[in-house]
């Protein structure tokens, strides 16, 4: 699944009629939307707009109904999570998942699964090839909780961290599968002011190593700081899509969204 | 492997060693060194589980009918067609890998109490093929009369050299399984225990770990099998029951099913306890083994390796990232 | 030929009616508690050995032995939930799995020192040799096997449609959390539970008695069987472990019938693999269901 | 370090048990002379706890007697007993402690063929001589390597050819066998397949059970529909009342219905009740000694024994409490005669002639480890709910 077919410059991620149904209840209706590479892409809309299915159709958690998803040239709908993974998308998840009774470390370093491919025997036997593997993953690992600001605590119990690192940690492991595209769901949910700024400048940081960022956001402060382009959702229909200050004009969007929102 | 790890496995190997030159000497205790060839045996069986049910947390119940397959396929392959008994030890562990493989597919895909169901419907199936294939197995009645390994063409009878051949391979077995744990792919096994969605995102194929894995108990499971038929020299079905394949899961159990040295202590123990220290109490002895029972799941469920100290979980915890 | 299908059939029915009652067994606990309960089988077993106990030992008229055998065996069913099971509601699914195991070993290793391991016999519900249908020999007791069974699952399907209680315990099994708040005792619909899942699997014990006689180890095949056809059926569904404990029985009767006898056990479990291979939730089951509950 | 202490712990722990152990084995003994010593491995819980128990009552019940007697000339008799649970993992072990542990010269039981042949390999390799409890021939045969192995109980070939010989003379030609798919099952269902031909018998229909079934009815169906001029039942436990109260229900009575000796004990007839009517078995002559002739040379040991049983327990004799009685006696007569030496005890049985015991009188030779022969049993029918010898 390289990327042959894909020329720089093209849509990194191209979405096009995507459907999904659970049952009776349409959770997305129709979306297309292309996505350019090496932006930061925010995706907004009420509660049950159907952002984080999208989520869940693009990294593979769930088979949309119809509709194709497209990723540096090749069709990614349906194929299984690890797949997609391997492939070049990583993600985080709303409510945290972490492996919570690995060390910090041992959760970056299941991200070199991808990349990495020694096998039971070889791991079982220590065979040479192994050894040096299991090296190259630790020193990358370290090198990617340096980059999120989390060497301090490498060998701290992931579990027991506070909320703010451990959201921080889950990106940290996502970006050590070597993403090309990372999906974030509301990683600034529970952070307090501090750490949302510290927050919004790990995702510029992650831009600029090249990687496309795909976040899902309630924070409309941050999403409006950091983010290049803008895609609403509304009951699973894409309802807009441009820039942070054309979102903000867009009217339909203010008397759906903004509106509601600035009630709280 | 943590230097922690190697110091114990150091201290086990030399008391391990040195047990039969201390219980040999007094008559009343000399037999322990039988049960002990025994609970070797059955450690394989549940190193194997441990790293299934206490690392990559999946339920199996059909460790009995892999064990039972490996027995069966020495004893069919040596009594009746000759075959020298090393070269049908790894034919049990190949017919042992491809029917958990078969078995494991679809049966991974299920989890907790149907997981549960499932291996245990398997393992009360093959336990029937055992008893009914009679021209094969000997039927209930069972098969007698297997060869006895053989080593540079000397055969293996004596107690003790049976007792350094079943715990030198525990000990390697050991080994392989630490190695294994302080991976890459034990990390994705506990990875896959924690939070399955969670390991499909960073890229773990787990289905194909859990199958790879419940395949590798299974060819542990197969090995101990091989040894016990050669060392009984006789097969019968109910020696894989349900009974033993629920006898497993409780020795991984009461040991602690967080380490691999959970997986030993509770064999050895539940070995002495089944066959040795429990016959005080004669008819009472099933309620004293259900009480034990009870009373370690309710309120020891880390087993008797968690009474070390919580500090050791925390400090394990530390040592695996740190580890080499 | 066409008499000994009828028999095959009419055995069928009779021991599948019995796995079904004890599938029900395992589906009322479940469905309130999501716990297999891998003691029910015993249930069965000292429902057959107290009725004994009533009938043979005390002469009591044999149907206060049964309602005796019954409400002992309710008794305890409360008392596993409530000094054992109670405390450990909180465990990961494989505790649980070994606490109902050791239960099980428990009830079974009592029983082997009350009663010894001789099997024990009740005279039949009532007395009069077999009717004879087309050549086929039916008990009187099948019949009130049958019936037992038929009135088990009426009785239980308007209890839980019909009755506050009934619908209070599904209400637990659907959301304990929302039944809670609410103002349904969960706890005592957890008891209920338990005392109508070894109250039935009692009554299907005392009326297998007479046929086939009871010892202390017949327990656990019986609740293996029977969480065979709760599970074919889908786990929770009543009426599913009715229709799952026929096809089990009939299945079970043909293959000793036409293929070979010695494999007759294994039918009911390869039909309970593949159920679970291919299909899960069971027969019966709802696939959406069966994925929102925690296992 | 905690688990490596904890293992500390642990030997620690083993050594003072061992300790504890030593001292209590010592205390014991009073008696003036060394205690003579039989070892005992019986399934007194488990699978076939209806077979060690009765003959673990029954040793118990002779080593009593035994020392009430004043023992083997002056030696206390000492009974060394485990249960083995029905395992043959266990009762391999438990061989093995007898033999190391408790040094005994001589070893009873198991019960099953199973557990039997589980340590057939442990005794040859102790030098130790056992007498088995279990019917399998294969526990016995060949006896080049079963040198140390001998066995009380009569093989399934005597059974089979007792009620073949029975069955020609009411001229029987075709039968229909149902086993129960344990160790005595299986192996009687060898025996019936492999005798058949030689006596002229047709087997129209084999059906096999398993030993918890609930309802053999269909079994029977099968077997009706073969027309069979007998049913042979071959099975221990629930199931062999089972099938008796399935024939009957049925209304098969016009196929006659065989069982094999298991259904020897009255409690069977107790439990099918009326049904049981008319079944006919081949039995061991311990089970219907009220039966026998004055004159017949078992009489006076089986009255002995079932009059002393049934007073201490309460309960009827078995088939299975007469196998402990006679490996008990042959062990207890080799012991009075040779002393505690495994090799003499073993040579003493291998060369005893004409040893009545309960199940017969046992030719043992160096060819027979077994020594019993069809002559040594009985073919019975139940009548009013009592053993009858069958005409």
């Amino acid at each position: 699944m390289s990327g042959t077919g894909y020329q720089p410059g093209e849509p990194i991620l191209k979405v096009n009629g995507l459907w999904m149904k659970f049952g009776g209840v349409t959770a997305l209706r129709d979306v297309c939307y292309e996505m350019p590479e090496k932006i930061i892409q925010a995706v907004i809309g009420p509660n049950g707009a159907g952002k984080t299915t999208l989520f869940n159709c693009i990294s593979g958690m769930l088979g949309p109904s119809e509709g194709s998803i497209i990723f540096l040239g090749h069709a990614i709908e349906g194929i299984v999570p690890h797949r997609i993974a391997r492939a070049g998308i990583a993600r985080t998840f709303q409510h945290v998942a972490l492996f919570k009774k690995m060390t910090v470390l041992e959760n970056v370093m299941m991200g070199r699964h991808p990349r990495t491919g020694s096998g039971m025997f070889a791991a079982g036997l220590r065979l040479p090839g192994m050894r040096s593997e299991e090296k190259l993953i630790r020193s990358k690992a370290l090198e990617y909780l340096e980059f999120a600001g989390l060497a301090g605590c490498a060998r701290v119990e992931s579990g027991t961290l506070p909320i703010g690192k451990q959201k921080i940690l889950e990106i940290a492991r996502a970006l050590a599968t070597e993403p090309r595209l990372i999906l974030l769901d509301e990683p600034a949910g529970g952070l307090n002011m501090k750490e949302t700024e510290d927050l919004g400048e790990l995702i510029q940081g992650i831009k600029k190593l090249g990687v496309t960022v795909m976040l899902v956001e309630h924070d409309m402060n941050l999403i409006m700081d950091i983010s290049d382009r803008v895609l609403v959702l509304h009951y699973g229909e894409v309802l807009a899509s441009g820039t942070p200050a054309e979102i903000k004009e867009n009217s339909a969007v203010i008397e759906a969204y903004l509106g509601a929102e600035n009630d709280n | 492997m943590g230097r922690r790890n190697w110091a114990i496995m150091l201290g086990a190997a030399a008391f391990i060693g040195a047990f039969p030159w201390l219980v040999m000497p007094f008559k009343a205790v000399s037999h322990y060194v039988d049960v002990m060839v025994f609970a070797g045996i059955f450690s394989l069986v549940c190193i194997g589980l441990s790293l299934l049910m206490g690392y990559a947390g999946q339920i199996s119940l059909a460790q009995a009918a892999f064990f039972g397959i490996g027995a069966y396929t020495s004893g069919i392959l040596t009594s009746k067609l000759g075959v020298n008994p090393w070269i049908a030890m790894c034919a049990g562990t190949a017919v042992c890998a491809a029917v958990a493989w078969l078995v494991g597919v679809p049966a991974l895909r299920l989890k907790g109490h149907y997981l549960a169901m499932a291996t245990l419907g398997f393992g009360v199936i093959v336990n029937i093929i055992f008893a009914e294939e009679v021209n094969w197995t000997g039927g209930p009645s069972g098969m007698a009369d297997i060869p006895y390994l053989r080593f540079f063409g000397r055969k293996i009878t004596s107690e003790l050299a049976w007792y350094y051949l079943v715990w030198g391979i525990v000990f390697l077995v050991l080994i392989f399984c630490f190695h294994v744990i302080h991976s890459r792919v034990g990390r994705a096994l506990r990875a896959i225990h924690e939070d399955e969605r969670a390991a499909e995102s960073v890229g773990v194929p787990t289905a194909s770990f859990k199958v790879k894995v419940f395949m590798l108990s299974a060819v542990l499971a197969s090995i101990a099998g091989s040894l016990y038929t050669h060392y009984v020299t006789c097969l019968n079905p109910s020696s894989f029951n349900l009974m033993w394949s629920i006898r497993f899961m409780l020795m991984v159990m009461v040991g602690g099913m967080q380490s691999l040295w959970g997986a030993l202590v509770g064999t050895v123990l539940m070995t002495f306890v089944g066959n040795e220290w429990l016959q005080v109490f004669a008819e009472l002895e099933i309620l004293a083994y259900g009480a034990i029972l009870l009373v370690v799941a309710l309120f020891l469920p880390g087993g008797i390796v968690s009474l070390g100290s919580l500090r050791r979980k925390k400090h394990a915890s530390a040592l695996e990232g740190a580890g080499t | 030929m066409g008499t000994d299908f009828l028999q095959y059939v009419i055995s069928g029915i009779t021991i599948g009616a019995i796995y079904a009652m004890v599938a029900i067994g395992y589906n009322i606990i479940y469905s309130v508690t999501e716990i297999i309960n891998f003691a029910q089988g015993e249930f069965v077993m000292l429902g057959g050995l107290f009725a004994v106990f009533f009938a043979g030992t005390l002469h009591l008229p044999l149907y206060l032995a049964f309602i005796c055998a019954v409400a002992v065996a309710g008794c305890l069913g409360l008392a596993m939930d409530r000094f054992i099971i109670g405390r450990a509601r909180e465990s990961s699914v494989l505790s649980l799995i070994i606490i109902t195991i050791a239960v099980s070993i428990l009830l079974k290793g009592s029983a082997m020192l009350a009663w010894g391991k001789d099997p024990y016999s009740l005279p039949a519900f009532s007395s009069g040799g077999p009717i004879m249908v087309a050549g086929a020999a039916i008990q009187p007791q099948a019949l009130w096997i049958t019936g037992i069974c038929a009135l088990v699952v009426i009785g239980l399907t308007l209890f839980f449609r019909k009755s506050v209680y009934g619908q209070a315990m599904l209400a637990c099994a659907n959301n304990p959390q929302a039944a809670r708040l609410v103002g349904i005792p969960v706890r005592y619909m957890v008891f209920l539970s338990f005392i109508l899942s070894a109250a039935i699997g009692a009554a299907a014990g005392v009326i297998i008695t007479p046929v086939s006689m009871m010892e202390y180890e017949r327990g656990a095949l019986l609740g293996l069987k029977g969480f065979g056809a709760a599970a074919f059926g889908g786990l929770g569904q009543f009426f599913g472990a009715l229709v799952a404990g026929l096809i089990l029985g009939l299945a079970e009767s043909f293959c000793a019938g036409y293929l070979s006898s010695g494999y007759k056990d294994a039918v009911a479990l390869v039909l309970l693999l593949m159920v679970l291979f291919l299909k899960p939730e069971g027969l019966f089951g709802n696939r959406e269901a069966a994925r929102l509950k925690k296992f | 370090m905690k688990s490596a202490k904890n293992l500390i712990c642990l030997a620690a722990l083993g050594t003072l048990i061992a300790a504890a152990i030593l001292f209590w084995s010592r205390g014991e003994g009073i008696a003036a002379k060394e205690p003579y010593k039989i070892g005992a491995v019986f399934s007194i819980t488990g699978g076939a706890s209806l077979l060690g128990e009765p003959e673990k009552k029954t040793a118990e019940m002779i080593r009593d007697e035994i020392n009430k007697q004043g023992g083997i000339d002056g030696h206390p008799l000492e009974l060394v007993m485990y249960d083995d649970e029905t395992d043959p993992t266990k009762c391999n072990l438990a061989v093995k402690k007898l033999n190391k542990k408790d040094e005994v010269p001589v070893i009873i039981g198991p019960s099953t063929s199973g557990t039997s042949l589980a340590v057939v390999g442990v005794a040859e390799e102790a030098q130790v001589p056992l007498i088995s409890c279990a019917a399998s021939y294969k526990i016995v045969t060949p006896v080049e390597t079963h040198k140390w192995i001998f066995k009380v109980a009569g093989s399934d070939s005597h059974v089979v050819g007792k009620m073949f010989d029975y069955m020609k003379s009411k001229n029987v030609k075709k039968i229909g066998i149902m086993t129960v798919s344990d160790g005595f099952g299986a192996s009687g269902r060898e025996e019936l397949l492999r005798l058949a031909p030689e006596n002229g018998i047709t087997i129209v229909a084999d059906e096999r059970y398993g030993p918890q079934d609930t309802d053999l009815s269909a079994q029977l169906t099968k077997i009706r529909s073969a027309q069979p001029d007998a049913i042979v039942n071959w099975s221990t436990g629930p199931t062999q009342v089972l099938a008796v109260k399935n024939w009957r229900d049925l209304g098969m009575d016009a196929i006659p219905l065989y069982q094999s000796h298991g259904f020897g004990n009255l409690k069977n007839i107790e439990l099918a009740g009326k049904a049981a009517e008319g079944v006919i078995l081949p039995l061991a002559r311990v089970n219907i000694g009220n039966l026998l002739p004055d004159d017949h040379p078992q009489k006076k040991v089986i009255m002995e024994y079932t009059k002393s049983y049934e007073e201490r327990y309460k309960e009827p004799v078995s088939s299975f409490g007469g196998h402990a009685w006679d490996s008990m006696y042959l062990a207890i007569s080799a012991l009075k005669a040779v002393g505690p030496d495994p090799a003499k005890i073993r040579d003493h049985i291998e060369n005893t002639k004409d040893f009545v015991g309960q199940h017969g009188i046992f030719k043992m030779s160096p060819q027979d480890h077994n020594g019993l022969s069809k002559d040594d049993l009985e073919m019975v029918v139940v009548k009013d709910g009592k053993w009858a010898l069958a005409k």
